[in-house]
């Protein structure tokens, strides 16, 4: 649910409605996909005709609603409780305030994330359900509705719909001898598509391996036609971007010290087991310091030159003054740490071109590599034993 | 707490969008993940053709620990010390590379020192890392014998190999005869000795790869065999 | 932790010595100018003056075939001397101050001791070997002993003294020494009024009478190796006297002086019991020499982290290396501290490597090459090897 | 007594009962095949090899006189492993290529779909 709600942050691209009205335009019924308590209707219909199925869709769709609402109060009575508990108004309790005081009491160190103990609104726990699809009569708004799978099949049908839209334009303009303009062309390196989960929970419909696989082909085929920039907004839907560089070249803006010089501090520079801290200052003559002492604190020339190596390719050897804390690991992990902290802390110094230069010289990643453990049952992470007959 | 685990998130680079990592071998990065560009040249190279662009979106692995991008930082030096190296002691194995190199120099400028002749002075090469590669190149084999069983019978058949694996052997060869000597003579002296010897196309290295293509004409009349 | 790495790297120069970037040579591409940067061509080192510094002079062949034949020059350098076909020593600081102190010196006060101090590396011994050159150069009676540590932590064989009881004798090192002593004064030994003071009597039948040359004393010592030990004694008295006299003046070097006051030597009595350095025999005379009892002299020592063993290599200064007993013994002194290389001194350096075809150039080499040896000359010899 | 009993249930001819046919699975084609065998021979440029071997042996091994012909063989090879590639690479999506006679399982499977049973 964290992940979930941090990656509405960091992707604006992606729709963060979880309503289902990617159809509502095409067929003309808004209904089938909206959430339950728009379409649960509020009085018992007076028509005798009522069909079985709209009967027993309305008692499911009523003792749903009855136990959301439950969970709902008590979800409230939770919060204030909670907000009491930790001395704090319960009326302008946020979630945000929920989940620290949830840390905070139940302090838990599972691995898995999911596994801890959380408390959100049940909106959010509960998974979402579809709506009534069919009328009182038992008349299915949707007319795939049969195929079992509606919104998937509604989003095939589309795609075939542009790609015959689409090679009628083509061969239109062929007609017309334009060539298409290749400043347009949909460029989509960056992006890939969504995966199999996304897409069930964006359909509200649980789909298999193959129709994942053939709903890809799909969009894989309406993309290569040369005028699909024309529909990019119905494709750029089905995508999710690879990387958001704007987190990376996000520096922060030196501070300045009482020497009027700028400075800035990485914190928490990992590799391996080492951690170190890392003070850059500007401008600076090139001296180093490493725990109280020179580059000399390394022995070995591998770890000096790593230390060096976000210097030369900045070009900024003799311009900045570092000062480094390190602790635990080796000499080459703490290189490392050191390495990545002076390359993270030097993006405050320099422009934009240098810092995307960085990133692909592999300066920018963290490298969370770490020795693998040893598993029982053999010598090591991966040697197994000497197999032995018996 | 929430602000601290979203700035790490950011600042990873991770791709937490699908939980399932996918994943590559047994490498720890998703296969997505591009290998790090960190010579500066190369990347000039990369601007100058446009395909940086294509990079720009892909999160790229962390430079390893003996990649810089300084010119004295060689990739192909790197993997000779990686092929050296035993039991993962990097120190002494780059040690004993760089010693090596030293020895190259030494010989090549008492060499140098040597020659009377203008010209034959500026035929000497004096850099360790050039003579190097053109051994490498010199020593690469074209073919390998594989083994293949026919009817009970075990057949040398020459098979050809790949670029990357002509290199692998080459080094192995050059590796090797360095450690085959008398006990006084230091492993750095003689892989010099034999990397010299290599660039200028002679010596043992060179006669085992001309003994491999002998071997291999001489069973040419089993090429056709290959897998099955 | 580091220690393990500390010890991998320095395994190799452990029992040599440290070196100092300096050499050079015949100019062989260079315009003059350029030459000039890094040069000199004054090889009087009593010319050397401050505006000298950081440049490269030429030892020639004869004077080092005289001075540094058995030693003197560390071994990782005489190599670097052989590939570039030239022996060059940098001009520095340390050497040059020491050396304008040797000529204003007022000889007839007692014998000033000078201390050569740095970090590994630093060029101790070779600012010592210019001063060396210097000494020989203005007519010095020269009593250098190349390194210490190679007769208290790896000497060739060990017996106990017959003269004295509880002492042990090095008799092979001393012998080399003498040998060592005889050429490098050969021109001043033959001074006719070099003469020995009492007689030494060696044995029933062998005697140095009073009034025999140094040289005939010198030559006993070298040909009846038993008694190389106790020649070398007779020998720094005599030398004391003469210069007390004023017939020669007398220049006392030695490398690793800090061995004379570290406890665990590798010497051995023949019950393998470990000697200190004070109960060999040779020590008596050169602590002798190094006492302020004389004039007409000087004495300049080195003290250094490798003449002792690995695990005590805690500190580089005189007052660790040497202990109580011998900062007591050497004071007064006069420190010097020999630093890593200047900016300055790192061009010429690299300059000079350049004019040997030593590095293959690259942009940015000097940056990269200053920072990665921290302008150590020793590690930035070591760094420019492989390049 | 007894033997002779015994023997005579064995003489006694056995009534023959008509087995009677069970269709148990339907009497035509299945529209798949399945993914067995399909080894491929990966010998290729055995004639540049030959060509690279003759010239060896005139010129005593050396292989600078013979760069010309073991590039070509080299590139040979080069070529031979990227056309196998891709062609592998078709043959497990089932991507039909025109004019291809060796189908693999897959390719098969997909032709067959195209053109399945008259019933």
């Amino acid at each position: 649910m964290i992940l979930r709600q941090i990656m509405r942050v960091v992707h604006p691209l992606r729709p963060v409605t979880l309503q289902k009205n990617i159809l509502a335009g095409i067929n003309g019924s808004d209904s089938y996909s909206t959430e339950i308590k728009d379409s649960v209707p509020q009085e018992e219909p007076t028509k005798k005709n009522i069909s079985k199925a709209m009967k027993a869709y309305l008692e499911r769709a009523k003792e749903h609603e009855d136990f959301m609402q439950k969970q709902r109060e008590e979800f409230q009575i939770g919060k204030r409780h909670l907000a009491n508990m930790m001395g704090e108004d319960p009326e302008t309790f946020t979630q945000d305030d929920i989940d620290h005081a949830i840390e905070y009491l139940f302090p838990s160190g599972l691995y898995e994330k999911k596994a801890r103990p959380l408390m959100k609104p049940p909106e959010e726990v509960f998974p979402q359900r579809k709506a009534a699809e069919f009328d009182e009569s038992g008349r299915p708004y949707h007319f795939l509705f049969y195929t079992g799978k509606p919104n998937y099949y509604q989003v095939l049908h589309d795609i075939s719909h542009h790609l015959i839209e689409l090679n009628k334009f083509e061969d239109s303009m062929i007609r017309k001898k334009i060539q298409p303009d290749p400043n347009l062309a949909l460029d989509l390196s960056g992006y890939q598509w969504i995966d199999k989960e996304s897409l069930e929970e964006k359909l509200v419909e649980t789909i298999g391996d193959k129709d994942y696989e053939y709903f890809i082909n799909c969009f894989v085929r309406l993309t290569a036609v040369p005028y699909a920039y024309k529909i990019k907004d119905f494709i750029f839907e089905y995508t999710e971007p690879l990387l958001n560089q704007v987190q990376t070249y996000d520096a922060v803006k030196p501070h300045i010290d009482s020497d009027g010089k700028q400075f800035i501090t990485v914190y928490e520079c990992p590799r391996k087991a080492a951690r170190g801290d890392v003070t850059i200052r500007f401008p600076g003559t090139g001296k180093i310091t490493i725990n109280n002492q020179g580059i000399t604190y390394f022995e070995d020339v591998q770890s000096r030159e790593q230390l060096l190596f976000p210097l030369i390719f900045t070009d900024m050897l003799n311009k900045v003054d570092i000062e480094c804390n390190v602790s635990g690991g080796g000499p080459s992990g703490q290189a490392g740490a050191l390495r990545w902290g002076i390359a993270w802390g030097l993006r405050s110094f320099v422009d934009q071109d240098i810092i995307e230069k960085m990133r692909i010289a592999g300066l920018l990643t963290k490298d969370y590599r770490t020795r693998e453990r040893k598993k029982p049952g053999q010598w090591g992470a991966r040697r197994k034993f000497t197999w032995k007959k018996r | 707490m929430f602000g601290i685990t979203k700035i790490q998130f950011f600042n990873s680079n991770l791709k937490v969008l699908s939980t399932i990592i996918q994943q590559n071998g047994m490498s720890q990065y998703p296969n997505y993940y591009i290998k790090p560009i960190y010579k500066k040249d190369s990347q000039e190279e990369l601007i100058k053709s446009g395909e940086i662009k294509k990079l720009s979106h892909l999160p790229t692995r962390a430079a390893l620990a003996d990649q810089t991008s300084s010119f004295s930082n060689d990739p192909l030096a790197n993997l000779l010390i990686n092929y050296c190296m035993r039991e993962g002691n990097k120190i002494l194995a780059r040690n004993l590379v760089e010693q090596c190199f030293e020895n190259i120099k030494r010989l090549q400028l008492e060499k140098y020192h040597k020659t009377t002749n203008e010209e034959d002075k500026h035929q000497i090469d004096l850099d360790p890392k050039s003579i190097l590669h053109k051994a490498i190149e010199n020593c690469k084999p074209i073919l390998q014998l594989t083994p293949i069983k026919r009817g009970g019978v075990r057949y040398q058949v020459p098979v050809p190999i790949t670029d990357k694996k002509a290199q692998f052997i080459s080094m192995k060869w050059l590796i090797a005869a360095g450690q085959e000597k008398e006990s006084t003579v230091r492993f750095n002296l003689q892989l010099a000795r034999e990397l010299i010897d290599a660039a200028n196309n002679t010596g043992r290295v060179i006669k085992k790869k001309q003994d491999l293509h002998r071997q291999c004409e001489a069973n040419r009349a089993y090429a056709h065999y290959r897998w099955s | 932790m580091y220690s393990s790495s500390i010890r991998f790297i320095f395994k190799n120069i452990l029992p040599l010595k440290t070196p100092v970037q300096c050499f050079s040579s015949a100019p062989l591409l260079l315009s003059p100018e350029k030459l000039q940067r890094f040069r000199t061509t004054e090889s009087q080192c009593l010319k050397h003056k401050d505006e000298h510094l950081g440049l490269f002079y030429t030892i020639s062949e004869e004077d080092r075939k005289r001075i540094f034949i058995y030693g003197g020059i560390p071994k990782s350098f005489d190599v670097q001397t052989k590939t570039f076909n030239e022996t060059c020593l940098m001009i520095r600081q340390p050497s040059l101050d020491i050396i304008n102190c040797l000529r204003n010196l007022d000889y007839s006060k007692p014998v000033v001791r000078f201390v050569l101090y740095g970090k590994k590396g630093s060029g101790k011994s070779l600012s010592l070997a210019h001063i060396l050159h210097y000494g020989y150069q203005s007519g010095f009676l020269i009593v250098h002993i190349p390194w210490l540590g190679n007769w208290m932590r790896r000497c060739k064989e060990y017996s106990n003294s017959e003269t004295k009881e509880g002492y042990v004798d090095l008799n092979l090192d001393a012998a080399a020494w003498l040998l060592n002593f005889k050429t490098q004064n050969s021109h001043l030994l033959s001074n006719p009024e070099a003469k020995t003071s009492i007689d030494y009597v060696w044995s029933k039948r062998e005697i140095t009478p009073a009034g025999s040359d140094i040289l005939n004393l010198v030559d006993h010592g070298i040909n009846r190796i038993k008694y190389a030990s106790d020649t070398i004694i007779a020998l720094c008295e005599e030398i004391k006297k003469l210069s007390n006299k004023g017939i020669f003046r007398t220049l006392v070097a030695v490398d690793g002086y800090n061995a004379f006051f570290y406890p665990n030597t590798r010497v051995y009595t023949e019950k393998k019991e470990v000697v200190h350095p004070q109960n060999v025999t040779v020590t008596q005379g050169f602590m002798s020499l190094t006492n302020f009892d004389w004039k007409n002299g000087a004495a300049v020592v080195t003290v250094d982290e490798i003449a002792i063993a690995e695990e005590d290599q805690i500190s580089h200064l005189p007052r660790y290396l040497l202990g109580k007993e011998g900062f007591e013994h050497l004071d007064p002194f006069v420190p010097v501290h020999v630093q890593n290389y200047t900016e300055k001194e790192l061009t010429s350096c690299l300059d000079y490597y350049r004019e040997r075809k030593w590095v293959n150039d690259y942009p940015g080499l000097d940056e990269e090459v200053k920072f990665v040896s921290d302008s150590n000359p020793y590690k930035l010899m070591k760094v420019c090897a492989p390049l | 007594m007894k033997i002779f009993s015994s023997l005579l249930i064995i003489s006694r001819p056995i009534p023959k009962e008509p087995v009677p046919f069970k269709e148990m699975l339907p009497l035509k084609l299945r529209a798949t095949v399945s993914g067995k065998g399909g080894k491929s021979s990966d010998v290729c440029c055995i004639h540049e090899m030959s060509v690279m071997f003759a010239c060896f042996k005139e010129n005593e091994f050396n292989q600078d006189l013979c760069s010309k012909e073991v590039e070509k063989f080299q590139m040979c090879y080069k070529d031979n492993l990227k056309t196998s590639k891709t062609k592998k690479e078709r043959e497990a999506k089932g991507v039909l290529t025109p004019g291809e006679k060796k189908l693999s399982h897959k390719q098969l499977n997909v032709l067959l779909k195209k053109f399945p049973n008259v019933k």
